[in-house]
């Protein structure tokens, strides 16, 4: 079980650590790389706390070994804010439409809302809730961050004229 | 929950993924790692050695022959979900792939994969079963195998493959243009496990009547099941209601287990509404 | 469809004051950019990691404890037993929790098992490593020899003659036996017109928040002091009980909550883990941390799990109700860690809001060889609810009256309000519904839901072959449990306003309400108060988060802690400006002259109160611009709510679809709309788990069969309609702020209504639902029941109506 | 789990049960078991190897004859193990009753099998675990026929 050293970019920045090839990602990000946002709730691969995007595609990272992350462009909810600290409008929108109680579940609704918004920016009612019935939440039940994802999306799509968003 | 120690290869080729298979005891191949990371996390898997084989190039692709569809081990089923060509040449997979699991694990989970695992529920596994499908294996020593899926399904979460050999493809038999089709799954919840599926690809003859068929049931016993005698009764027919209805009756006599999600009678009941819906749904679509 | 949720007038209410406007929350900030501060974040240097081995047999006695391989195991630090932890525990045993006895006894369990094991996940050895992973696999190698005894799975038959014991300490496996009840009971039912009996089984599962539990320990060698983080509703128990069974000075011990990941009544007990992994701490003289895992906490985190109910109801010729009487058996698994409270709770709110001459229902708490079970969200009252409504819909059917019809003759008028039910409270208060209005409730809600016109869309829908139904459920819910909760507003130097209280946020938003009963009174924006909850150091006295209480006693607390800070600083405000105290106003964190410039900030009165040596003191006014306030209440507020549910039945499948859900909610005055309607949404969800999908299986030897989120089943967002919540306001009497409590409350009523529109779906059938979770499985058995009965009536030419 | 096996040999009873009696000849009939160590008169050290499709389980545990009846011709078999990576246990009780009539006997087995720990938490692989562990039993009778037949016809191939 010779440790291995890895490098991956994370929410734009070059990380390089030392890891056993048995790490998982997300146990990598949290106490290898001091980022806590991404959180675990299950760690079989069913409650989707613990989503981050591995080069641009949602994946849960309790089923990922850091080492399989080596040289991947992984972003977490630490990465969605912009450096200046602006909130991006799904942030905004979650404050905005009460799409948050606990906020355990928050950071995995977040990565998997931007994945869908990249790909589909008008989503239905419908397409949200298929979007994330893969992510658990027991406070919400899930009706403020379905309306977060629809309000953020229209934002999005009233600004995709003019700028698109910029951090 | 965190996995056990394992030694961990990444070969960048078959050729030393196959090497490896050959010589380590106990190991394992990582493809997508839906399941097997979940196995790993639960601890009720204790390999010594994990191969990853992500990094070999040649296991993606997805090829369409005239006859065929080839498709590489490695796919991820996000690939397959949206790909032109698979979507012209077998619309199946296009009502099948979104019921599979979720987003984030099908941007990760492979058809090799999903494959090996033989979930008794797993929606791939039964759609190779009603293609006749054809799995391609190599191992060390330039060993080469081409297994049909009736074959490769050894049993409960079985395939009958050697601890040293390794899938690096399957080929679905193409079905004449303008087929009819339909994958239809109950499961508690959406992407959840299914508690019963049923598949059923059809097509016409000039004269209307049914030609050829093929009908699978999936998730009520241990492994997917092709119901021969349901595809006798439809043969020939024009698929009248009657004849569909006692087609899905075949499913009385199939081998269910009960477990804490639904006890055989509930399963084959359901089976039975199923198939006799895919059935119907595949009709319309070959009369369209 | 997008714009109906985001533009809802209940979520964008805004009044003239802060208490009443649904303002946004101040706690969302660090949330919503992964700055969250959960028990798992906690960073504490050198700190080791632990791995709890439990019990893998629901019974046995164990021989012996091999930790040899364990130990040999690279990076091991240490495997502790009871026996290693002894010299540090004050007892072996856990203090009865809630309960003014206290202190250990024979049905508490224990710190760490060590002679029997009662129940599968029961822990027995800690294994202490530098890494969760070799924790993990040092644990697989601890040997425990387990002598198999025999095993109580289901609870009925340890209370049969000759059954074997849950522990072997016990001669009866019966916990409590009591009767709940008044009126003449044998009277009614000689006068009844009608006589309808049921079975119901009723199963609640687990709280499952998605952060599981957690301790990290630090222990100060150097003063003997010790820090403790749990993700706990209970600091303040939480630490009473560490002081007890530790033998530490008060002044020595810290617990702090961190973030919660939820709560949902998980973390409302104090667990043995809770206890071991601090007294490990200090054995060893180094910092742990235990984050408990998701197979964990299916096998040790309590449930809220079975009760077998047998019933009958007596009603007059005009279908009123003159008597219930009945037996409960209540699961309470293999120890009795807090007061029993659940199946009291269940007896008692059977009545809900109901006129009930004449009850006895007799409760039976029995024990068995699984998980202790104790309150998660809802304690008992949705049991209580389903059981009624459930008796009322079969009255229903069996006289053919109309659901709606029935329950508005049996509903206590408006006008009989404040009404008393002759029954205590576990304080010994009398139960009193101080305010609300069931009647008008219940036809908000009907009409919200187009409940009249109904019967024609049913039969449009069956006349195609499709089954759709409607059912309908009221409440009253006890909120604010007292004594109190503790409120301390203090005011510092720097002019920062700080809230300090046992109160606990567990994501319900709670600093954000009491920010904004704070803001109101001192004139400080919301988000510039800053509220310390849950953390032992600021609120020595309290309770915590349970019993959607804490609107009620919190909120009481800080509101007359905020009023008594406000006065002070207009006394001193009005004597350093030399101007009436009625001349003055709050305004922007300082206190100014109404109509005029003079003003001096809340920071300056906090200062001056400091006092300064030699100066004297104004008159009458005690050092300090803070004041705590412990506001006492015996009695509990009744909030009320009606639910509707409309639901699609695939009879081939056996599968329910929500088709739409109406909730009226009367919890008084709303603090916060939006965050009011959160909490209702995600406890209809909780409960729609409970009517559809949550089972926590056992087998007959008591091993649990569902340890994983893919088997056990929470509701997900594809499984759900839009939730239609309204909000009606009759403020409560009993307290300053006219508040009741909402947490629970969405909850309740949730698997009455969908059985109830279950069966009315089914009616063609003649379905009859007495269980919950209503499973495919158990669909499908109900349906091959009525069709079986259906098939021997119409053989032996029976067809006269009942 | 409970399981119940019937069959009959051309074997007479008291035969039959001294055959039943010899563990270390019945115990390799249990598909993937086998004898490790003959501890006393009564006890065997015992292996069991089973796969749960891709997990392969590996029981080490004590066989213990707690019961044998020669009058009544009834015997009672307890095995207990635990799995070696601390994944589960399992405890099983083997019970034959036999019923002799002249040359030929009906052997009467119940098995019941109780799992522990992880192995027992297989949720929607409990059916799988009931087919396993009936196909194992049936095999077990069947081999057991099989060694009880052949005593008649000299030593075993």
């Amino acid at each position: 079980m010779t440790p291995v050293e890895i490098t991956l970019d994370v929410n734009g920045v070059a990380r390089t650590c030392v890891v056993e090839p048995r790490l998982t990602l997300a146990d990598c990000l949290r106490h290898e790389l001091g980022l806590t946002g991404t959180h675990l709730g299950c760690e079989n691969g069913v409650c989707g706390a613990c989503t981050v995007l591995v080069d641009g595609a949602s994946v849960r990272s309790c089923l990922m070994l850091a080492v399989q992350a080596q040289s991947a462009r992984v972003q977490t909810v630490e990465g969605v804010a912009g450096a200046s600290g602006r909130l991006h409008p799904l942030q905004e929108a979650f404050r905005r439409n009460h799409g948050l109680q606990c906020g355990y579940c928050t950071p995995g609704m977040l990565m998997t809302a931007l994945e869908l918004l990249a790909e589909n920016p008008t989503p239905t009612e419908a397409d949200v809730r298929v979007a994330i019935s893969g992510n658990l939440c027991r406070c919400t039940g899930y009706q403020g961050i379905v309306a977060s994802i629809l309000d953020a999306a229209a934002e999005l799509h009233e600004h995709m004229g003019t700028r698109p968003w910029d951090p | 929950m965190k996995p056990p120690p394992f030694e961990y290869h990444a070969p960048a080729s078959l050729d030393e993924a196959c090497a490896l298979l050959a010589t380590l005891e106990n190991a394992k191949l990582l493809a997508g790692g839906q399941s097997l990371m979940a196995m790993l996390n639960l601890r009720f898997l204790y390999p010594d050695h994990l191969i990853d084989i992500n990094r070999i190039p040649s296991l993606c692709e997805i090829t369409v022959h005239p006859d065929r569809l080839a498709i590489g081990a490695m796919v991820r089923q996000r690939a397959l979900e949206v790909d032109p060509n698979v979507a012209r040449t077998a619309p199946i997979f296009g009502e099948t792939l979104p019921l599979i699991g979720h987003r984030q694990t099908r941007n990760r989970g492979t058809i090799g994969g999903s494959l090996c695992q033989l979930d008794p529920a797993g929606e791939l596994p039964l759609l190779a079963l009603l293609h006749d499908a054809t799995v391609r294996t190599v191992a060390a020593g330039e060993r080469r195998r081409t297994i049909p899926i009736a074959q490769f399904i050894g049993g409960f979460m079985s395939p009958t493959i050697e601890p040293d050999e390794l899938v690096v493809g399957v080929d679905f038999p193409r079905w004449p243009d303008g087929h009819g089709y339909a994958f239809r799954e109950h499961a508690r919840r959406h992407g959840d496990f299914a508690l019963a599926s049923a598949a059923c690809l059809l097509s016409l003859g000039d004269d209307g009547r049914i030609m050829k068929v093929a009908i699978g049931v999936g998730g009520i016993g241990s492994v997917p099941v092709r119901l021969s005698g349901a595809e006798a009764i439809l043969a020939g027919s024009p698929g009248d209601p009657v004849t569909v209805e006692q087609a899905s009756r075949q499913c009385a006599d199939l081998e269910a287990l009960s477990d804490v999600h639904g006890h055989a009678a509930y399963r084959r009941s359901v089976a039975t509404a199923l198939v006799r819906r895919a059935i119907a749904a595949a009709l319309d679509r070959a009369a369209r | 469809m997008g714009s109906v949720i985001v533009d809802d007038p209940v979520v964008r209410r805004t009044g003239a004051t802060s208490v009443g406007s649904s303002i946004l929350r101040i706690e969302d900030g660090p949330l919503v950019v992964g700055k969250g501060h959960f028990l798992d974040d906690i960073a504490v240097p050198d700190v080791l990691h632990v791995a709890v081995v439990r019990s893998t047999v629901a019974h046995a006695t164990i021989a012996s404890i091999d930790t040899s391989a364990a130990r040999s195991v690279d990076g091991v630090h240490a495997i502790l037993t009871l026996d290693d932890l002894r010299p540090v525990l004050a007892t072996p045993r856990m203090p009865l929790a809630a309960s003014p006895t206290g202190g250990p006894n024979k049905h508490t369990p224990f710190v760490l098992a060590r002679d029997e094991v009662a129940y599968v996940g029961e822990p027995v050895v800690l294994v202490v490593a530098r890494s969760p992973y070799i924790a993990e696999d040092a644990a697989a190698h601890v040997a425990i020899d387990y002598q198999p005894l025999d095993v109580v799975s289901d609870p009925r038959d340890g209370l049969l003659p000759g059954a074997p014991m849950v522990r072997r300490e016990l001669t009866n496996n019966v916990f409590d036996d009591q009767i709940v009840g008044y009126g003449d009971v044998t009277a009614a039912f000689a006068a009844a017109k009608h006589i309808v009996a049921d079975e119901l089984f009723q199963h609640r599962g687990l709280g499952s928040p998605i952060e599981g539990r957690g301790v990290v320990a630090q222990p100060n060698v150097t003063d003997g002091s010790l820090r403790v983080w749990s993700s706990t509703q209970m600091p303040n128990e939480l630490f009473n009980m560490l002081v007890e069974t530790l033998g530490l000075e008060d002044s020595l011990v810290r617990v702090t909550c961190p973030d919660l990941g939820g709560g949902f009544g998980t973390k409302y007990l104090v667990y043995p883990e809770e206890l071991a992994i601090p007294a490990a701490a200090l054995l060893l003289g180094r910092s742990l941390k235990w984050v408990e895992d998701r197979r964990e906490s299916f096998v040790s985190a309590v449930q809220e799990r079975d009760q077998f109910w047998t019933l009958e109801m007596a009603v007059d010729a005009d279908a009123r109700i003159l008597g219930i009487r009945g037996r409960l058996v209540h699961d309470q698994g293999a120890y009795v860690p807090r007061a029993v409270t659940i199946p009291y709770n269940a007896a008692r709110t059977l009545l809900g809001p109901y006129l009930v001459p004449a009850y006895e229902l007799r409760v039976v708490v029995a024990l068995s060889n699984k998980v202790p079970v104790a309150t998660i969200r809802g304690a008992g009252y949705p049991q209580g609810c389903f059981a009624m409504e459930r008796m009322l819909d079969l009255v229903a059917v069996r006289l053919g009256i109309d659901r709606v019809e029935l329950r508005s003759r049996n509903l206590i008028p408006a006008s009989k309000m404040p009404y008393t039910k002759p029954l205590r409270e576990r304080s010994g208060a009398t139960i009193v519904y101080d305010s609300g209005d069931y009647p008008a409730t219940q036809a908000e809600a009907l009409e919200t839901a187009d409940w009249q016109h109904f019967r024609a869309r049913q039969a449009e829908a069956l006349a195609a072959g499709r089954y759709i139904g409607i059912g309908i459920a009221n409440i009253v819910k006890g909120s604010g449990r007292g004594p109190f909760e503790s409120g301390t507003v203090r005011v510092s130097a720097s002019g920062q306003v700080s809230v300090f209280t046992g109160a606990v946020a567990m994501g319900q938003g709670l600093a954000t309400a009491l920010a904004q009963i704070v803001s109101d009174e001192l004139g400080v924006a919301p988000d510039q108060v800053r509220v310390i909850a849950g953390d032992t150091a600021g609120a020595p006295l309290g309770f915590g988060g349970f019993a959607s209480r804490q609107m009620v006693t919190a909120g009481s607390s800080v509101h007359l802690a905020a009023k008594a800070v406000a006065a002070k600083a207009r006394r001193v405000a009005s004597h350093l400006l030399e101007v009436a105290e009625d001349q003055l106003e709050f305004r922007d964190g300082s206190v100014g002259v109404i109509g005029g410039s003079g003003s001096v900030s809340l920071g300056e009165l906090a200062r001056k109160l400091r006092g300064a040596p030699g100066f004297a003191f104004p008159a009458g006014v005690e050092p300090g611009l803070s004041a705590t306030i412990n506001w006492l209440t015996e009695s509990l507020t009744y909030a009320n709510a009606a639910h509707v549910a409309e639901v699609e039945v695939d009879v081939d499948l056996c599968q329910v679809t929500l088709r739409r859900y109406v909730a009226v909610h009367d919890s008084g005055k709303i603090v916060n709309p939006m965050i009011a309607k959160g909490q209702v949404i995600g406890g209809i969800v909780h409960g729609i788990g409970n009517a559809l999908f949550e089972r926590m299986g056992f087998d007959e030897t008591g091993q649990p069969l569902t340890t994983s989120f893919a088997e056990y089943l929470l509701p997900t967002a594809t499984d759900l309609p839009l939730f239609e919540v309204s909000f009606r306001e009759s403020p409560s009497t009993l307290n300053p702020i006219g508040v009741k409590g909402i947490g629970e409350n969405g909850t309740i009523p949730v698997a009455a209504a969908i059985a109830s529109a279950v069966e009315d779906a089914l009616s063609p059938l003649g379905v009859r639902l007495s269980c919950t979770p209503v499973t495919p499985e158990a669909l499908f058995d109900a349906i091959a029941a009525a069709r079986e009965a259906a098939l021997r009536q119409a053989q032996d030419g029976t067809h006269q109506r009942l | 789990m409970e399981l119940t096996n019937a069959f009959e040999v051309p074997v007479p009873e008291e035969e039959a049960f001294a055959v039943l009696l010899d563990v270390a000849r019945v115990l390799p009939c249990f598909p993937g078991a086998e004898l490790v160590e003959v501890l006393d008169a009564q006890t065997f050290a015992c292996k069991v190897t089973l796969r749960l499709g891709p997990i392969a389980l590996t029981f080490r545990g004590n066989a213990k004859i707690v019961e044998s009846d020669p009058v009544a011709k009834h015997a009672r078999i307890t095995l207990r193990g635990s799995d070696e990576k601390g994944r589960g246990g399992a405890d099983a009780v083997v019970q034959f009753q036999l019923h002799g009539a002249g040359e030929r006997t009906k052997v009467d087995l119940h098995t019941t099998i109780n799992l522990t720990g992880m192995v027992a938490q297989y949720g929607r692989g409990a059916g799988i675990i009931q087919g396993v562990a009936a196909e194992l039993t049936r095999q077990f009778a069947g081999r057991l026929q099989d060694l009880l037949a052949r005593t008649t016809d000299g030593p075993p191939d």
